[in-house]
């Protein structure tokens, strides 16, 4: 059986990939693809912790479900920002957006 | 070492690595399709965990959805196919150390804690996961407020998304 | 144990002794018979496959009053041998500018997303691949890996037309897949269970096609519309973009999408007939044996693509925006609208005797049929008045 | 209910092999005589006149995040409609409940307008 230390270690590996890539990627859509890994790492701690836990209690799968919506709703939302600011400023790159900078 | 060890060691390595390429590889399209293995390989460890229901969904929402969102999302925002440019920031090493440091952080913490290397009962055979989700997502006792909370934050998502990409004047 | 009554299991069984008493460990010997088991049900489906092939262009031809094929064995039987030997001997060309791996990647995972879906149908009773607990999410799982292979052969073969048709088909596949899972949720509430196995079991006194005849409809025009068939076949529109999707695709790579499309067709004649048809139920016939269930399954499957030819070589294409219109305005909201009633007479009626519970659900049905179709009646009255009163004015504004 | 899952991923596997060796067969018995000609852009004959980019309409950005929505709802809908037999009327006025707010969201893009091919 695989203790849950695995999980945790790999969904923390998981966690800092996607946090780097938030970090180091110049165009906004990959910084969103690094926020998905994120999410995704949180999201293996939830269903580790309700498979090593009580499995009549459904709070980690429950947890899990709403992490999906929250996933969806601001990969819609955050596509939809870069796509309203590719139209005005025709571009994508974090760092030329510093309208705000001034 | 059971197989199960080698298997989950297998999966980490290939969700791993796959995460990698989606932060550094240039072109976008592959991080999106690398992303796609990623998630791949984390609905098999759902399998794993027993989750069958989160693992097809998994693949429902982030492969089927998500990802394809954001394939139309990298193609309706380039001018070419081709990418040009650094595609990292130029402290991407500080970056690196950063996020090494999270790591260690985390590892750190979470080794601290006495529940670390727990090992899980045997799965009961004929458990119904999936009934169990159903009658706790609705239960006026347990998750029924989040369950409609969530339909809403859907449908401001939706609206939201509408307008602020497509608000033609 | 019996081999009429229970051949997987005999024949598992025997394997199983034959391999053990060879010396070998038992879980190796285990794995060796699942292996075994899978091959053998990915064979038969790749067999029918070729099978399909002679079917499609024999009932194409009749319907276009034609022949079909003839010259090759009795009525041509054997076509589809000489077609694969050509796909197989024929040059295979990679454009410039191709992505390599993606590009031959694409007709691999199409067509394993549809040869993935045969693991949970059940064949009979007593022989099926699995009993997953989450069967009709698994469904639409399998499907997605297949969207997912036609955005990944367009984009990478690096043609115009190629990209115009990934777009329209994928734009076609996500819209019809809503209408598509909400009338799988309509099966899952009257049975109480996602997996097949349970579903099948479900309709061994009324078949769902008699509770739900609403959301069978729906589900066979969604899955119409998941294959890229006529009358939804923008994706391959012969005189705008050539072929769609796999226009740079030639010999084997092009065959496999081919061999995916049909078998696709096949099985979702087949998830009808699991779904909404009674699965392997006909009249206490399945009881004589599983052999007997399984040509029971076939034969509706069949039919299920027979009627999906029927409405491919009979209607006219659609434009794209009359389609994701009739869609999201007209599928999606009925779906929804079903599956609502179905979930609320089912409980309503559920404490009631079988007679009055099917009459209601059926009359349920009936009713928002009618109001359906009021609507629509209403809605078109509108519509060709409108015109009409467009029509006249011009004519007036000439005179 | 994991060995549910390794039949599937056997299944994976003999599925991916299948079509694998199809294409290696292929790859054995067919003739590779390239030339710049036959591996050039299929457009009908036409000279291939710029990149292969073309302008994505945004319309069918529209569609896939509304079916992002309603992909996810369903998936919430799944276990509501598993556990349906065992629970009362209130469940059900729950789900409709559920059903009906997302059903608001097509409207709102059905009257904003969203939904026209343009």
């Amino acid at each position: 059986m695989i203790p849950l230390s695995w999980f945790l270690i790999l969904s923390a590996a998981l966690f800092s990939i996607g946090l780097f890539g938030v970090l180091s990627r110049r165009n906004a859509v990959a910084i969103l693809l690094g926020i998905e890994l994120m999410l995704n790492a949180a999201n293996i701690n939830l269903v580790s912790f309700w498979r090593y836990g009580d499995i009549s209690l459904m709070a980690g799968q429950v947890f899990a479900i709403i992490v999906f919506a929250v996933a969806a709703s601001e990969v819609a939302v955050g596509l939809a920002l870069v796509i309203s600011v590719y139209r005005r400023r025709n571009t994508v790159i974090a760092d030329e957006l510093d309208l705000l900078k001034w | 070492m059971t197989a199960m060890q080698i298997f989950f060691l297998i999966t980490g390595l290939v969700i791993l690595g796959s995460a990698l390429m989606v932060v550094t590889t240039r072109n976008l399209i592959h991080a999106a399709l690398w992303l796609i293995v990623t998630l791949f390989g984390v609905a098999v460890l759902y399998a794993i965990l027993n989750a069958s229901f989160l693992a097809v969904v998994q693949v429902v929402v982030y492969i089927g959805a998500i990802a394809i969102l954001f394939i139309f999302a990298v193609m309706l925002t380039r001018k070419e196919m081709r990418d040009r440019g650094p595609q990292l920031n130029k402290g991407w090493w500080l970056n690196a150390i950063i996020a090494l440091l999270t790591f260690g952080g985390l590892f750190w913490m979470l080794q601290s804690w006495n529940g670390f290397s727990k090992t899980a009962a045997d799965f009961p055979s004929g458990y119904d996961a999936v009934g169990q989700l159903g009658r706790a997502l609705i239960s006026p006792d347990a998750f029924v407020l989040p369950f409609e909370v969530a339909s809403v934050l859907l449908l401001a998502a939706l609206v939201g998304a509408v307008y602020i990409a497509f608000n033609r004047k | 144990m019996n081999f009429w009554f229970d051949p997987v299991n005999f024949i598992a069984h025997w394997l199983n002794s034959l391999l053990v008493g060879w010396g070998m460990a038992e879980w190796l010997a285990a794995l060796i018979i699942q292996l075994v088991g899978v091959v053998v049900l990915i064979s038969l489906m790749m067999v029918f496959d070729v099978f399909l092939v002679w079917v499609e262009r024999k009932v194409v031809a009749r319907f276009q009053d034609r022949l079909g094929p003839n010259r090759v064995g009795p009525f041509g039987i054997f076509q589809p041998f000489a077609d694969i030997i050509k796909l197989i001997i024929k040059e295979d060309i990679t454009p410039d500018g191709a992505d390599k791996v993606v590009y031959n990647l694409a007709p691999i995972l199409s067509l394993m997303s549809v040869l993935l879906l045969w693991a949970i149908v059940p064949l009979a009773p007593v022989i099926f691949g699995v009993d997953l607990n989450v069967g009709a999410l698994y469904i639409v799982a399998a499907g997605s890996i297949g969207t997912l292979s036609i955005i990944m052969a367009a984009w990478s073969s690096n043609n115009k037309y190629a990209l115009i048709g990934a777009f329209r088909q994928v734009a076609v596949l996500i819209s019809f897949e809503i209408p598509m899972i909400a009338t799988m949720l309509i099966p899952t509430i009257l049975a109480g269970s996602m997996g097949m196995n349970e579903i099948v079991r479900g309709q061994q006194t009324v078949w769902y096609v008699v509770l739900a005849p609403l959301a069978a409809l729906t589900f066979l025009i969604a899955a119409i519309a998941e294959l890229g068939r006529s009358p939804f076949d923008l994706n391959e529109a012969e005189s705008e973009i050539v072929a769609g999707f796999h226009i740079e695709y030639t010999g084997m790579k092009f065959g496999l999408f081919y061999a995916g499309e049909l078998l696709h067709a096949f099985t979702f004649g087949g998830f009808w007939a699991v779904l909404f048809l009674g699965g392997y139920h006909f009249f206490g016939l399945e009881n004589l044996g599983p052999l007997v269930a399984v040509v029971i399954l076939f034969a509706k499957a069949m039919f299920g693509y027979w009627v999906i030819m029927w409405i491919r070589y009979t209607v006219m294409r659609m434009r794209i925006d009359h389609m994701l219109a009739f869609n999201w305005k007209f599928l999606t909201p009925v779906a929804f609208v079903v599956l609502m009633l179905t979930a609320l007479m089912n409980t309503l009626l559920r404490n009631t005797s079988s007679v009055v519970y099917i009459a209601g659900m059926l009359l349920t049905n009936v009713l928002l049929c009618w109001i359906i179709v009021e609507i629509l009646r209403g809605f078109s009255r509108a519509e060709r008045e409108r015109t009409e009163g467009v029509a006249s004015a011009t004519v007036a504004a000439h005179h | 209910m994991q060995n549910d899952w390794f039949y599937i991923g056997l299944f994976l596997v003999i599925g991916l092999l299948i079509p694998v060796s199809a294409l290696l067969a292929s790859w054995i018995v067919s003739p590779k005589k390239p030339n710049p000609i036959k591996q050039s852009t299929y457009e009908c004959g036409m000279e291939t006149v710029g990149e292969n980019w073309v302008q994505f309409k945004a319309q069918y950005y529209i569609f896939a995040l509304v079916f992002l929505v309603f992909d996810v709802e369903t998936v919430f809908l799944f276990p509501w409609a598993v556990s349906l037999g065992s629970l009362s009327l209130f469940a059900v006025i729950e789900g409709i409940v559920f059903v009906l707010i997302l059903l608001a969201g097509l409207v709102y893009a059905w009257r904003k307008g969203m939904l026209e091919w343009v």
